[in-house]
């Protein structure tokens, strides 16, 4: 119960900081180099009903601060994620942990959330359903208010665990997609996912990504992402996890003034790995000098 | 992986696109040849992902080609100018399985990571030969340096300026125990079909991260996905899964 | 016809850099700084039917990559911008020039296009219907394919010089825009206008904009821009100009590549005056490095 | 307007917040006491636009305040390093005005404008009185140097640690001929109320660009919109229209 302390859906996490999902595996990578426990929590890598490899390759390409991937939900499933990776992950980190979790289908949404609720380590479900790099699933989902709350009210039905959904920038109406999420019983919106962009190789004339397009992600992104979190906070009344280039302590007591409760961090941990402990042992010093006695405060 | 900052020693053009730097920490560790370092430069935000050439304690050589705007401001950087690097990346090349007579061969901005293989594989005792292959005289850089240390060195260029005309593949002497190689795909490809012995492969790949978490560089191998970055870049003959 | 010339809906320009709208006045203030007569042509400054002072101040706050804007049309209603600017600016420059069009009903649409159409040195009407900096108009009827058809077949009625429809990325779907947009009779799109952003100030937690949201532009929404050239160049066969962080002859390039046939330079002016004839200046020696003999053959 | 890249000849701190630099080029011209310079700071997408302090060809003297990350990096500059700048802009003040008794006033960040605008007005022989405002002792600067230049020099402090307890419209003599300020909104507001004489006012706001292209500073006034980086920052007090 610190200073940086924050109750996200009656879970109390020590901070606000949470890597974002697809940026930080399982885990363990990261906790090759720190102790990962120092973090809030985090969000794992998304999982589908089936395996995946995703897209073909490049998957990468680099813009003005910021980057556009296109990886595809590359996941080895939510057996396999459960036999395999959730054990791994135990040993390293000691919190409960959010579980990303996509489909193609309110079917797959159904079967994966109920398959994660009930793994012991898992304190969140987060609903992705606004992955832009994967075609008819993921986004269409996050575009059609209709859609996303089908998805939710499904997943609800078979899951005792706060569900979060995980909204995509690349809609007209931010608000009326988090409000239908909300109304079909998501506990808690995150938001941004990646906007959709993409970058021509000038030699080629061809599109740097394998898929053509792909998702932008980085500070680039952030006075967007900061607009539709503050939209969002006025329209509804659960937690709200703020996400979308955010780097530093100063982003997220930005993003937390714009009424984020939680904030995740996504493209800073690839260039940076030591970028979330470093953001956490930042936040004091910042407050202090913003005169923020404790988050909740905000 | 260390995330250390590097002082420059060294940072010199060897070659209308390629440029030698030798960068210091007192820190500085690499385990393996193969291995390579990624650089943060100011004003771009992903990394640059560069192959060891040559390490020493506490000193790293890099030999990178200038291909766009993130490089050209690294060709510009100064003697005792600092950049940042997460070292001891990637799984880098496993020198126990050489045998006696191990043959390198590097493709253009493929020759660097042969050359502390060379030294290692030298360093054992073992007889190395290297073929270097390049397109055009003009493009030919490290050959004496591989003299030096010992090694049997071949030359090919595509256009035949110097040394033999043609590929890597097209001046493979009979009798080798093992290959290690690094270069274009094209290359790698024709080496793969060309070798008598299994071998290790060092691949490249768009990188986000470098280090394993973001998926961005993943591979299909025979034994499952691999990431470039972390699994890789080198992978054995066997494991290798041609996706044409 | 030389080798940057192209054609833009009949009226060849020497060159495809067209300053953007808001950010270019009615050329004087470049005019003082180079001979604006380099430029293919440029757009001016929005015009209302009535004068505008526009939004409160502080409009402008930094981001990374880029910046945002509330300026909210300011400017001095289209009489006397016919009376007053036009005469100055033909002054300083003798091509044809586009007139940036903005309002709050179609009537308002029609209005400052039938007056702006007589005007002899007009070429081209920019219908902008992507404004997100004022309220009940401009991006309302960019967001609605009907609301937006409404006012280009309201305009084309009236003026007979090629329309322009300049389109928001603040939405789901940019394709249906566009072609809601040609199916009305545009001659042209052009996208994108600025991405609907907001930035917070840490020391009084309150919106730095004193319009709250403002719009994003700068290198940042490169990506984002060019992926919705490259989506709309798909679908319709209308010219496209493309815009959106565009900084060196590379970035204009790309765009081309991307299916521009011109290609609008915002942010960029305002940080540096001599963005554009720099632009165009290093154009044929990109143009060279990548084996384009002229810009008309991407 | 002049778009340049000066040469940092010197940059120091004066007070915990406040650093000067003086920045050189041949070129380098300034028209006005009130003008400010546009420096483009690296990695930072818009300019820092910083009134002139002093001036003479080929040099200009800036004081800024480190208020953030881009003017951190701007303090953290060396000398002989350079940086980019548009010189020469916006209206500045008038000096044919003055009269024969000019009263200056200028509050924390608003004082350095007076101090070119003094050196004019005494280089005419005026009697020039200025009045520098500050929240307390340790943000004073500058002061001595209005002193060498032959002003008479009053200070105010709003906590009274050093010359008088108050603002600086606590402290204004009876008797003066005209008024020059620059300081915080609620300063220029407060002189307005107390002037006696006609005057120029030096104003503040967020700009794009600085050269009257972006309508990003706009204002209202007596005779109509004007934009502070081009038709100001200095408006005369017969036009002023303030917004409550």
């Amino acid at each position: 119960m610190g200073r940086l302390s924050v109750d996200l859906c009656g879970i109390e996490i020590d901070n606000p900081v949470i890597p974002a999902s697809g940026t930080f595996g399982f885990g363990y990578e990261f906790a090759e180099i720190y102790d990962i426990n120092c973090l809030g929590t985090f969000s794992f890598k998304g999982t589908t009903k089936d395996p995946r490899f995703g897209n073909p390759t490049p998957r990468i390409a680099e813009c003005s601060s910021g980057m556009l991937n296109a990886v595809g939900l590359q996941n080895p499933g939510v057996e396999k994620v459960i036999e395999e990776e959730l054990p791994k992950l135990k040993e390293v980190f000691h919190k409960p942990v959010m579980a990303n979790i996509s489909g193609f289908s309110v079917d797959d949404y159904v079967y994966t959330s109920e398959k994660l609720d009930k793994e012991e380590q898992v304190g969140w479900l987060e609903i992705n359903i606004s992955c832009p790099n994967v075609h008819g699933g993921g986004m269409s989902f996050g575009t059609d208010p209709e859609a996303a709350a089908s998805v939710m009210k499904a997943v609800k039905e078979v899951t005792t665990k706060p569900v979060i959904a995980k909204l995509t920038p690349n809609v007209t109406d931010i608000v009326s997609m988090a409000k239908a999420c909300v109304d079909a019983g998501a506990d808690a919106i995150s938001l941004i996912n990646t906007m959709l962009g993409m970058r021509i190789d000038l030699k080629t004339r061809k599109p740097l990504l394998a898929n053509t397009t792909g998702g932008l992600s980085g500070p680039a992104i952030f006075p967007v992402a900061l607009r539709m979190v503050y939209q969002v906070a006025q329209a509804v009344d659960v937690p709200i996890i703020g996400m979308g280039g955010v780097s530093s302590a100063e982003d997220v007591l930005e993003m937390m003034m714009a009424g984020a409760t939680a904030v995740q961090v996504g493209a800073a941990n690839l260039v940076d790995p030591m970028a979330c402990p470093k953001i956490i042992e930042a936040l004091p010093e910042a407050m202090d000098r913003y005169g923020i006695e404790t988050l909740k405060e905000i | 992986m260390q995330d250390l900052r590097l002082t420059i020693k060294e940072n010199r053009q060897l070659t209308d696109k390629m440029w030698k730097m030798v960068l210091c920490h007192p820190d500085l560790a690499v385990q393996k040849p193969g291995q390579f370092i990624n650089l943060k430069i100011d004003g771009y935000f992903l990394r640059r992902p560069i192959s060891v050439c040559d390490y020493a304690p506490g000193e790293v050589t890099i030999i990178y080609a200038v291909v766009g705007k993130g490089t050209k401001v690294l060709s510009e950087m100064q003697i005792g100018e600092t950049v940042q690097a997460l070292t001891g990346l990637g799984n880098g090349y496993d020198i126990s399985e050489a045998g006696e007579k191990p043959l390198l061969l590097g493709g253009g901005a493929g020759v660097p990571p042969m050359y502390l293989l060379a030294k290692q594989l030298r360093a054992e005792g073992k007889m190395v030969t290297v073929i270097l292959g390049f397109n055009t005289k003009s493009e030919i850089y490290y050959d004496e340096e591989f003299y030096k240390i010992g090694c049997r060195v071949i030359l090919a260029t595509a256009d035949g300026s110097l040394g033999a005309k043609g590929f890597v593949t097209d001046v493979m002497p009979e009798d080798y125990s093992y290959i290690y190689t690094c270069g274009p795909e094209p290359m790698l490809k024709a080496v793969y079909k060309k070798a008598e012995t299994s071998g290790q492969f060092s691949f490249e790949e768009r990188m986000g991260c470098g280090f394993g978490a973001c998926m961005g560089c993943s591979c299909k191998t025979i034994t499952g996905y691999k990431r470039i970055c972390k699994d890789g870049p080198v992978l054995r003959k066997e494991e290798i899964l041609w996706e044409d």
